[in-house]
């Protein structure tokens, strides 16, 4: 809480991001509340602009595009986040293992790592939802992003842990006996936070990124609202062409709200736990001759 | 003396190390037959000394098990280190073998406070299971190194001074009761009053609970003052061995002699004459054929070049050296004019070679 | 020699292993999918026109020969490779007979033009300006010349794109709406050509450089702030060394190598393509070709373009560890 | 735009796709390269028939097939002073080597069918070519009668010397139509055509004796969206299709933008497919059931459907063939008084589900949107189509639950195993009015109490899904449940896909056009029983229509509306496209019989 | 004559993260001067503010390091400059002609990716006037030549040369130019003893034969010994006491340097030696009093109340402790 509290009072990066993503967040308790089922259509009068009682207008498919949008938000945000957290939890897992661990299995994890890099995603993603679609569910985009987006940062921990291996509190922690498993967690997974913790925004910045490129090829289920999927439809009725900036428009300034306030907030975040100034702010370190 | 009486053996204990730069490859045997005993029972401190990049690192890794040896074999109270595989026996090895390292703020992770280390050692070596017994053994032992409790309870790492993590490194080190403490360069970091302090907790150590302390260092200052027994190493080499009064006093090998001299004496009225010949790079000298030594020798002769020197025993102690009769009964004569071997002053490029 | 023994075989051994994992997933990849490729063409031509029942079975069998589809999934795998080392990709299945590696070539230059172009463009902004914004950390313009980058760069990249095109190509027609070139221009060396060729790359390349470049600014800052602060450059400060000397010799130079692994493999994924960049900008590319490929369910056009950028960002990769310990002269490798 | 031509002599028109493969012209591969437009400018076949006037065309034959009794031999009597566009005359030798090349080549287009049939072509003279068959058959010569494509013929004088005709890329093509390719986009964005010097040697030119324009340039601009743009800044003549926003914009934007009506319904109305609903009859489960089937279509709101879902643009129908004014003639006018008669049994009782004031409603609608509509009921019907069933759900909800389904407490229906009903429609989203109908079934299916969604599938994994049967319901078209649509009188291209020995079990490829599956004696004796005779027969035209009723009281497919399609054309520098007001032949510019219009076209002068 | 001189210097480390302030007095208060053609020796326990001092004399003072009361003087050809009101022009001007640096560490002070001979040029190029590329190299070479340094390191790149090697560069670059003062922050703690003799008499040769100043800190007293020839002993930021070498080693007044003396272990010399006890003073902390009560034998009450000032105690030689007055000084001389 006085993380939070420092954090806010004096970084303005943070306060802005901060900002951004609890009105983001905010999607989650007001989806809850929604007059309307989230893929329910044609429940408003079509087309109209924006006015008290549709503050955001209403689209051609009989949605009321602020609910819509609620949806679509909180949908994506599951998305984004279920699959950055999945494929750094792969990440981190694989990382430290190949990483501390060395060796055959180091060999082998890696040469794994190093073949999913050189595999081009957006193809491939492209093809697995082409493939899958219909039964691709949230949780299945989600899943199949994480699957697709574990192995640059499993790079890089590993190399973070390699170089960690290599400090002396590694080998105290070993001579107090702890485990490698303990070593691994406890030790080292504490210096990766902040990179894990950058990573996972990024992670949900591509994963955001992906499920919008996805839906607007139309290959995700279109029922669903996700930024995405109202993307795809404001196309699809030409909201470009006829001008109803209250369709297309909405579901672009949020995303690219959100994604900077995240960026934000992983940018302050790791800043402030950073080892280095971490430590700083604790006290300063004595250096010795 | 008897396996059974015998601590620690090493014997014939060699790693080798590949090194390549750019297109060059360099084969660097860091630790080369080293032998020596320590004998259970006799709690002594002994000193591992040398410049940078002589292998004492390396040989202390090893020692600890935390690198495999090329060849040669380290025996711990009968059994062979290299050999353990199992976690209960590694486990059951670390009881009684414990490091302290060089830096002392590194030695503890800055994200943790540093009583977790404490704790951690007392409960995975189950030494307790009892938080108040714990919080006892950890205090002992702290307070066997000069510290205590309260002291460090709830501090982290850059919360402590430099000596009292060192301090609380070895007390950590302590809380298994270890009989041996391998210590790798404890007080290189450190300014001179703090290197006494610590070293003195070595002496106490050794006195007081009977623990034997393997001192890495290249202070030969300090290892002159706290220990028994001295190794001097020359890039991978022992090459004079045997009890500091001897081989520090009145050293045979030209290295040992070179290595003394060059300790600046904090006396104002007693400096060097003469200027010291440096090494060239490292890997020449691991290259080389014969005395590792020869290319700064002033007694060089053309077969300490060729020949690999034998271990000759001599007046109590080790020292590898062709000369080393003549040079102690003070007859070798300085080769010509002192001036540089063939190789001295190479170019740097030629420093390794290409293999 | 022990170079070649204990490095570059090795780590060619690692290319190859990494090449051959990439294809046998790029192999079994489009084998997921439920679409029969023999059933897709009969069904496609039965929208034109009449197909007698019986005849349907017969051409059945016929295409599954000639697509290469017979026998079972490991036969297939086997013709695959062998076919594959012979530099054979297959038929195309959308547009049978055409060689796959007909299609590609068709549409590589367009591809590497506009990529390749563009990357190297982002590379050197990304570096230049990352470099001085790591210098001049605290100065106002860097400050808001990065919250700029922070600002843009994580921007989905379809909704950069699209924002694009919204602005330069329909509210100020500024720039064309599709293709590579105008219409009527064949490729030569003329000025028309080049510079409808300009035109035509202007947006695709713009938004491509914008976004990577991101990537390069903070990268580069990140290294560059980390040197600034490293002994060797304070020292030469401390000594006045002149600025430029610091800002090229040291603070540059020295950033290069981490850069030049990133540049390596991202002119590696060019033979990727840009999917949604030519998609979007209905620019003629690789990218273009594989969304074809995709959605006619044209597996060997399919595979053939997942191999090449497989091979693409490995040969990348493998390039740059080969030229590695020539462009840096601290490297050691165990 | 190609600057060393005058626009006023350029005709512009959209290519539909990007072509993959440039500089191919072996329009009888399998399934490409793709041939939209091209194929009506450089090649030719025997005969045509324009489906909007129903206009019987010999083209490259002089006269109409010519069988024998029993329909094993057919002979063709050819055009002469017919050339190639390199000097060479057509004759029966071009003909009998491109049948006997195809026959050779099994892997080409046509080969397969055309085996079939084809004992032995030969030619009799330099003129006359004569088919044996292997077995009767009366229809052979639709493979030569084009609608949107036939058997390209061609040039033997090129094509003897091929060794691979499956390779061969016939690049520059020598062309048989009255233009040829003066340059092409190796990315294949565009092509553009020149008219023949000597276009009077030409079917066209001997047929309609008017050259068209002379130049034809096909390009490619992308989505829809940028479609509109190039024709409101006049750089696009004529396009394919457009939804109905895009439309609208577009009308907006230009002042010489229009489709087939002047104004509303605007859209050209006479495409020969229905959409329709269809279920998997195959699934052993209570889809299955007629009544059932019927329940679902009286629980639609065809007038919604219509309007609120693809706004009024578009003829319904009742029965599963287009209301187009040639056909309706035959089928949909002489079948409204048995309509309306017509009854189901609803729980014991009588219920006439029929619906003829459907046009009105729309009409109603129209009015309200501001649009000027006729008052006049006939053409109201011409425009909107005859009428439809009722919306009825109460008659529906009586239906099923005499079948066994029951709402439960929020009024959801649960079926007779006491499982909530929910099921998929599959529709393409490209497929504009499919897709939007099948939202709006699954939105009032919804309302009514079943749950219904609408899975979106590329066209590739549609097709696949529909001839695996792998579906509960599918948004389609084509007619009715499969087989062709054409336009003559002879259903028989369309019916004989449905019989029943063309029937495969859900799991396995649908032998012919049968996605439904469906399966009936009575069917398979109006099939047989057409087949028989010629298309000519009198009998023909009664069995269709009996078809009609049978489809009608077995409601296999739910057939909503008639195909339409914006095509759109900018008046700006060409007039004379056929329209609603002067409907002298078929607006499908990519369908190898538009090369009779084209020639009809003239520059406005600017 | 000085060269260099201290007034009153106070450098503190401001830093505010996150709504915390904190304030090092690394340098507090400190006056000293250095003198022509000598070698001043900078003694004192690890975090005294050594390197403060150092870096606020060669005026290379930036965030959060912040010089906030006295001023340095260069004495430069008879005029002073005041470093630290000097512009970043004037300071480039005197660096490296009139004062350099040999900085601690000198490990990684020589860029990376550059040979030798081409750092040579960075630094000193733009000083001199109208030379080619290949006399500077000549110039260099026979500088080196002059140091005992084999000329052919100028080929090299950093990593090819040994640490001792690289730390010989490092002050062949510093004296190129002959500056009349030169800082040296430890520069022998990396290394091991052999290589740190030959870089102590390196420094000692350059002193004996360029007669200019160096400046020298260490916390090593074997250096000092050898090499200095008088000595400030700080302590937790403070100069507790200054005076010739052979004094400070013979006589050290003040009871930490007692302390620091009395420790240094000899060769040949086992018996018992005991540090002082305890931990320095944290400089974030708000500090009354002597520095080293905590510590000291000797404590009085009143060394908790008032700082002692740096006093003269006799020729050259100034404590700062209430235990030795200069009174007391002169009685017992
Ligand atoms: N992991 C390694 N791989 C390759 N070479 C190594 C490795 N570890 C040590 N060496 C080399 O072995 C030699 C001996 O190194 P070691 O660290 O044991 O020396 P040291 O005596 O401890 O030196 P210092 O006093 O600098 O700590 C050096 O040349 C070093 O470069
Ligand atoms: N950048 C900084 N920010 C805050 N405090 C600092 C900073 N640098 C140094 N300090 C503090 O200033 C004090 C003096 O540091 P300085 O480096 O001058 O000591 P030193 O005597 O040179 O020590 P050493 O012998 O370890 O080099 C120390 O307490 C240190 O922790
Ligand atoms: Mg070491
Ligand atoms: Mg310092």
């Amino acid at each position: 809480m006085e993380v939070l509290r420092d954090l806010l009072r004096y970084d303005r990066r943070f306060l802005i991001g901060f900002i951004i993503t609890v009105l983001v967040l905010l999607v989650f308790p007001l989806s809850l509340l929604s007059p309307y089922e989230p893929t329910a259509r044609r429940v408003v009068p079509t087309n109209l602009p924006p006015s008290w009682e549709y503050p955001l207008g209403t689209n051609a498919l009989g949605q009321d595009i602020a609910w819509n949008l609620i949806f679509a938000v909180r949908n994506t945000l599951i998305i984004g986040l279920l699959s950055a957290l999945l494929s750094r939890m792969i990440a981190t897992f694989n990382g430290l293992i190949s990483g501390y661990i060395g060796g055959v299995t180091d060999r082998v994890l890696s040469t794994i790592t190093d073949s999913l890099i050189v595999l081009p995603r957006l193809p491939i993603l492209v093809f697995l939802s082409f493939v899958m679609r219909g039964q691709l569910s949230i949780w299945g985009i989600a899943l199949i992003l994480a699957f697709l987006d574990w192995a640059w940062p499993s790079k890089r921990y590993r190399s973070q842990v390699l170089s960690l291996r290599e400090r002396e509190f590694t080998e105290t922690a070993l001579f107090s006996g702890m485990s490698t498993f303990s070593v691994v967690t406890r030790e080292h997974l504490p210096f990766l936070v902040p990179y894990i913790m950058a990573d996972v925004i990024s992670g949900f910045i591509w994963a955001m990124g992906m499920e919008i490129t996805l839906s607007v090829l139309g290959l995700t289920s279109l029922s669903i609202p996700t930024i995405g999927t109202m993307i795809y439809w404001a196309n699809y009725y030409q909201a470009i062409l006829r001008g109803i900036w209250w369709w297309i428009g909405p579901p672009v300034v949020v995303a690219i709200a959100t994604v900077i306030a995240f960026y934000l907030l992983s940018v302050s975040l790791s800043e402030f736990l950073d080892p280095r100034t971490r430590l700083q702010r604790i006290k300063v370190r004595p250096e010795m001759g | 003396m008897p396996e059974q009486a015998s601590l620690l053996s090493v014997k014939e204990l060699s790693r080798v190390f590949i090194l390549r730069s750019g297109l060059t490859r360099t084969r660097i045997a860091a630790v080369n037959r080293v032998s020596f005993e320590l004998a259970a029972g006799r709690p002594e401190i002994f000193s591992i000394v040398g410049e940078s990049g002589s292998g004492k690192s390396t040989l202390a890794r090893m020692l600890l098990g935390l690198l495999e040896p090329s060849e040669g074999k380290i025996i711990y109270k009968g059994r062979d280190v290299t050999a353990i595989r199992r976690r209960r026996d590694r486990l059951a090895f670390m009881k009684e073998v414990q490091p302290v390292f060089q830096n002392p703020f590194d030695t503890f992770n800055p994200l943790k406070k540093v009583e977790t280390y404490l704790y951690e050692t007392v409960y995975n070596f189950g030494m307790t299971d009892n938080v108040r017994e714990a919080d006892r053994i950890i205090d002992d032992a702290l307070r066997a190194a000069g510290l205590s409790l309260v002291e460090v309870k709830g501090r982290y790492p850059n919360e402590l001074s430099g000596g009292q993590l060192q301090r609380a490194a070895v007390a950590r080190a302590l809380i298994t009761q270890p009989s041996l403490i391998i210590a790798d360069e404890p007080v290189s970091m450190m300014d001179a009053s703090l290197r006494m302090s610590v070293v003195n907790l070595f002496k106490e150590l050794k006195e007081r609970l009977g623990v034997t302390v393997i001192y890495i260092t290249h202070d030969l200052a300090t290892a002159y003052y706290v220990s028994d027994r001295i190794v001097v190493m020359l890039r991978g080499n022992v090459v004079e061995q045997g009890p500091v009064e001897k081989v520090l006093a009145a050293p045979l090998h030209p290295y040992t002699r070179l290595l003394k001299e060059s300790v600046p004496k904090p006396d104002p009225k007693d400096k060097w004459e003469g200027e010291v010949k440096l090494a060239t790079s490292e890997g020449v000298e691991y290259a080389r054929a014969g005395c590792k030594f020869a290319g700064r020798c002033p007694y060089v002769q053309d077969a300490c070049i060729r020949e690999a020197p034998p271990d000759v025993e001599f007046d109590g102690r080790i020292v590898k050296c062709h000369r080393v009769e003549e040079i102690a009964s003070g007859t070798a004569q300085p080769a010509q004019n002192g001036s540089a071997p063939p190789e001295a002053l190479r170019s740097p490029k030629a420093g390794s070679q290409a293999g | 020699m022990h170079l070649l023994k204990r490095y570059i075989i090795p780590r060619l051994i690692q290319w190859l292993v990494v090449i051959f994992v990439g294809v046998t997933v790029a192999f079994i990849v489009p084998r997921l999918s439920p679409l029969d490729p023999v059933q897709n063409t009969l069904n496609r031509m039965a929208v034109y026109g009449l197909m007698y029942p019986e005849a349907v079975e017969s051409l059945r069998a016929t295409l599954e020969e000639l697509y290469g589809l017979k026998g079972t999934v490991f036969e297939q795998y086997i013709a695959f490779w062998k076919r594959l080392l012979t530099g054979d990709f297959g038929p195309s299945l959308s547009v049978f007979p055409t060689p796959v590696i007909q299609l590609i070539l068709q549409a590589l230059p367009w591809t590497i033009g506009l990529l390749v172009t563009s990357t190297i463009t982002a590379w050197i902004l990304g570096i230049v300006i990352g470099t001085l914004a790591g210098v001049y950390s605290e100065s106002r313009f860097s400050k808001v010349l990065e919250t700029l980058v922070m600002c843009i760069s994580p921007i989905p990249y379809y909704i950069m794109a699209l924002t694009l095109v919204l602005l330069f190509a329909y509210l100020i027609p500024i720039f064309p709406l599709a293709g590579g070139a105008a219409i009527g221009l064949r490729p030569s060396f003329s000025w028309t050509f080049i510079s409808s060729v300009l035109k035509h790359g202007f947006l695709p390349a713009f938004s491509l450089v914008i976004i990577s470049m991101g990537w390069y600014f903070l990268s580069q800052k990140a290294l560059t702030s980390t040197l600034v602060a490293s002994d060797f450059v304070t020292y030469a400060r401390i000594a006045a060394v002149p600025r430029r000397t610091i800002l090229y010799r040291y603070l540059i130079r020295n950033s290069l190598l981490p850069q030049a692994t990133d540049l390596a493999l991202g002119l590696g994924s060019v033979f990727g393509g840009a999917l949604i960049t030519e998609v979007v900008f209905s620019y003629p590319g690789i990218g273009q070709v594989l969304n074809t490929a995709i959605f006619q369910g044209d597996f060997n056009l399919m595979m053939g373009i997942i191999i090449l950028s497989v091979v693409g960002i490995a040969t990348g990769a493998l390039i740059i560890d080969l030229l590695y310990p020539l462009l840096d002269p601290r490297v050691r490798y165990h | 735009l190609p600057v060393d031509i005058p626009r006023s002599e350029l005709l512009i028109v959209d290519q539909v796709f990007r072509y993959s493969v440039a500089e191919n012209f072996n329009v009888w591969l399998p399934v490409g390269p793709p041939t939209p437009t091209r194929q009506s400018l450089i090649t030719d076949t025997l005969w045509y028939i324009d489906q909007q006037t129903g206009e019987w065309i010999n083209a490259l034959a002089k006269s109409e097939p010519i069988y024998n009794d029993d329909y094993t031999r057919m002979v063709v009597e050819l055009r002469e002073g017919i050339y190639w566009s390199d000097g060479e005359p057509f004759t029966a030798d071009d003909v009998v080597f491109t049948v006997q090349t195809l026959l050779a080549n099994s892997g080409m287009r046509w080969s397969a069918q055309l085996n079939l049939f084809v004992s032995e072509v030969y030619k009799e003279d330099d003129y006359t070519v004569v088919f044996e068959l292997k077995q009767p058959n009366s229809r052979f010569h639709t493979f030569f009668t084009a609608r949107y494509d036939a058997v390209y013929i061609m040039p033997e004088h090129v094509w003897s010397n091929v060794a691979n005709p499956m390779q061969f890329r016939f690049w520059p093509p020598v062309s048989l139509g009255q233009y040829v390719v003066r340059d092409a986009d190796p990315a294949g964005y565009w092509e553009l055509f020149e008219l023949r010097e000597d276009w009077e040697r030409t079917s066209v030119g001997q047929v309609v004796g008017k050259p068209g324009p002379k130049y034809v340039l096909t390009i490619f601009y992308g989505p829809n969206e940028r479609k509109v743009i190039a024709m409101a800044q006049h750089e696009l003549d004529l396009l394919i299709d457009l939804d109905i926003e895009a439309f609208q914009a577009l009308i907006n934007r230009s002042e010489t933008a229009r489709s087939w009506y002047p104004d509303f319904p605007f859209a050209w109305p006479d495409e020969l497919d229905v959409r329709f609903i269809g279920f998997n009859l195959d699934r052993g489960d209570f889809y299955a059931d007629r009544d059932v089937r019927w329940a679902l279509a009286l629980a639609l709101d065809m007038v919604e459907l219509q309007t609120e879902y693809i706004g009024g643009v578009a003829r319904v129908t009742p029965i599963p063939e287009p209301g187009t004014p040639l056909l309706s003639q035959y089928y949909h006018r002489p079948l409204e008084s048995w309509l309306k008669e017509f009854t189901i049994m609803v729980d014991g009782e009588p219920f006439k589900p029929y619906d003829e004031t459907v046009p009105q409603r729309i009409a109603q609608w129209a009015r309200a949107q501001g649009y000027t509509v006729p008052d006049d009921l006939e053409a109201l019907k011409a425009m909107f189509g005859i009428g439809w069933w009722k919306h009825a759900p109460d008659v529906a909800e009586k239906i099923l639950l005499s079948k066994g389904f029951r709402r439960n407490a929020q009024g959801r229906w649960l079926t007779p195993d006491g499982q909530p009903w929910r099921f998929n429609i599959i529709a393409p989203p490209d497929e504009v009015d499919t897709f939007r109908l099948a939202l709006g079934a699954a939105d009032q299916w919804t309302a009514f109490g079943i749950e219904v969604d609408v899975e979106a599938l590329e066209r590739d994994p549609f097709y696949a899904r529909n001839n695996l049967g792998d579906f509960v319901a599918t948004s389609a078209w084509g007619a009715a449940g499969g087989g062709l649509a054409n336009a003559v009188v002879d259903k028989w291209q369309f019916m004989q896909h449905l019989h029943s020995d063309y029937y495969r079990p859900t799991g396995t490829p649908s032998a012919a056009e049968n996605n439904l599956r469906i399966r009936s004696d009575e069917l398979d004796r109006l099939i047989e029983e057409l087949g028989a005779i010629s298309p000519d027969d009198p009998r023909a035209l009664e069995l269709g229509q009996e078809f009609m009723k049978l489809w009608v009281e077995n409601m296999w497919s739910i057939p909503l509306v008639s195909f339409k399609k914006f095509i759109t054309f900018d008046e700006y520098y060409w007039t004379n496209f056929p329209t609603s007001e002067n409907p002298y032949g078929q607006p499908l510019y990519w369908f190898i019989g538009s090369k009779f219009v084209l020639p009809h076209l003239q520059p406005t002068g600017r | 004559m000085s060269l260099v001189r201290a007034e009153s210097l106070k450098a503190y480390y401001i830093t505010k993260a996150y709504g915390v302030e904190r304030v090092v007095k690394a340098v507090d208060n400190v006056t000293l001067e250095v003198r022509e053609n000598e070698i001043l020796g900078i003694a004192g326990e690890s975090g005294c503010g050594k390197s403060t001092l150092m870096k606020t004399l060669l005026g290379i003072v930036q965030p959060p390091l912040t010089v906030v009361g006295g001023r340095v003087v260069y004495t430069v050809d008879g005029k002073d400059v005041d470093v630290t009101a000097a512009s970043p022009q004037e300071l480039e001007g005197v660096r490296w002609r009139h004062v350099s640096y040999v900085p601690q560490g000198s490990m990684n002070v020589l860029n990376p990716v550059r040979r030798i001979k081409h750092t040579f040029r960075d630094f000193v190029a733009h000083r001199v006037q109208r030379m080619s590329q290949a006399e500077l190299v000549k110039w260099a070479a026979e500088h080196l030549k002059s140091l005992g340094l084999p000329p052919e390191v100028l080929n090299a790149y950093p990593h090819q040369l040994s640490g001792g090697m690289k730390q010989r560069v490092t002050i062949a670059l510093a004296t190129l130019l002959k500056p009349k003062v030169i800082f040296a922050d430890e520069p022998t703690t990396a290394l091991d003893v052999i290589v740190q003799r030959g870089v102590i008499q390196l420094l000692s040769r350059i002193q004996r034969e360029e007669k200019n100043s160096l400046v020298l800190v260490t916390h090593d007293m074997g250096v000092h010994a050898h090499l200095t020839h008088r000595i400030v002993i700080m302590y937790a930021g403070k100069v507790i006491e200054e005076g010739s070498t052979a004094k400070i080693f013979s006589a050290p007044q003040h009871p930490y340097t007692q302390y620091l003396i009395g420790s240094l272990p000899v060769i040949g010399d086992k018996e018992y030696r005991v540090s002082a006890p305890g931990n320095p003073p944290r400089l974030d902390r708000p500090l009354t009093g002597c520095r080293f009560v905590d510590r000291c034998p000797k404590a009085m009450p009143q060394c908790r109340q008032a700082a002692p000032a740096l006093v003269e105690t006799g020729k050259d030689h100034k404590v700062a402790c209430f235990l030795v007055s200069p009174e007391e000084e002169k009685e017992s001389a």
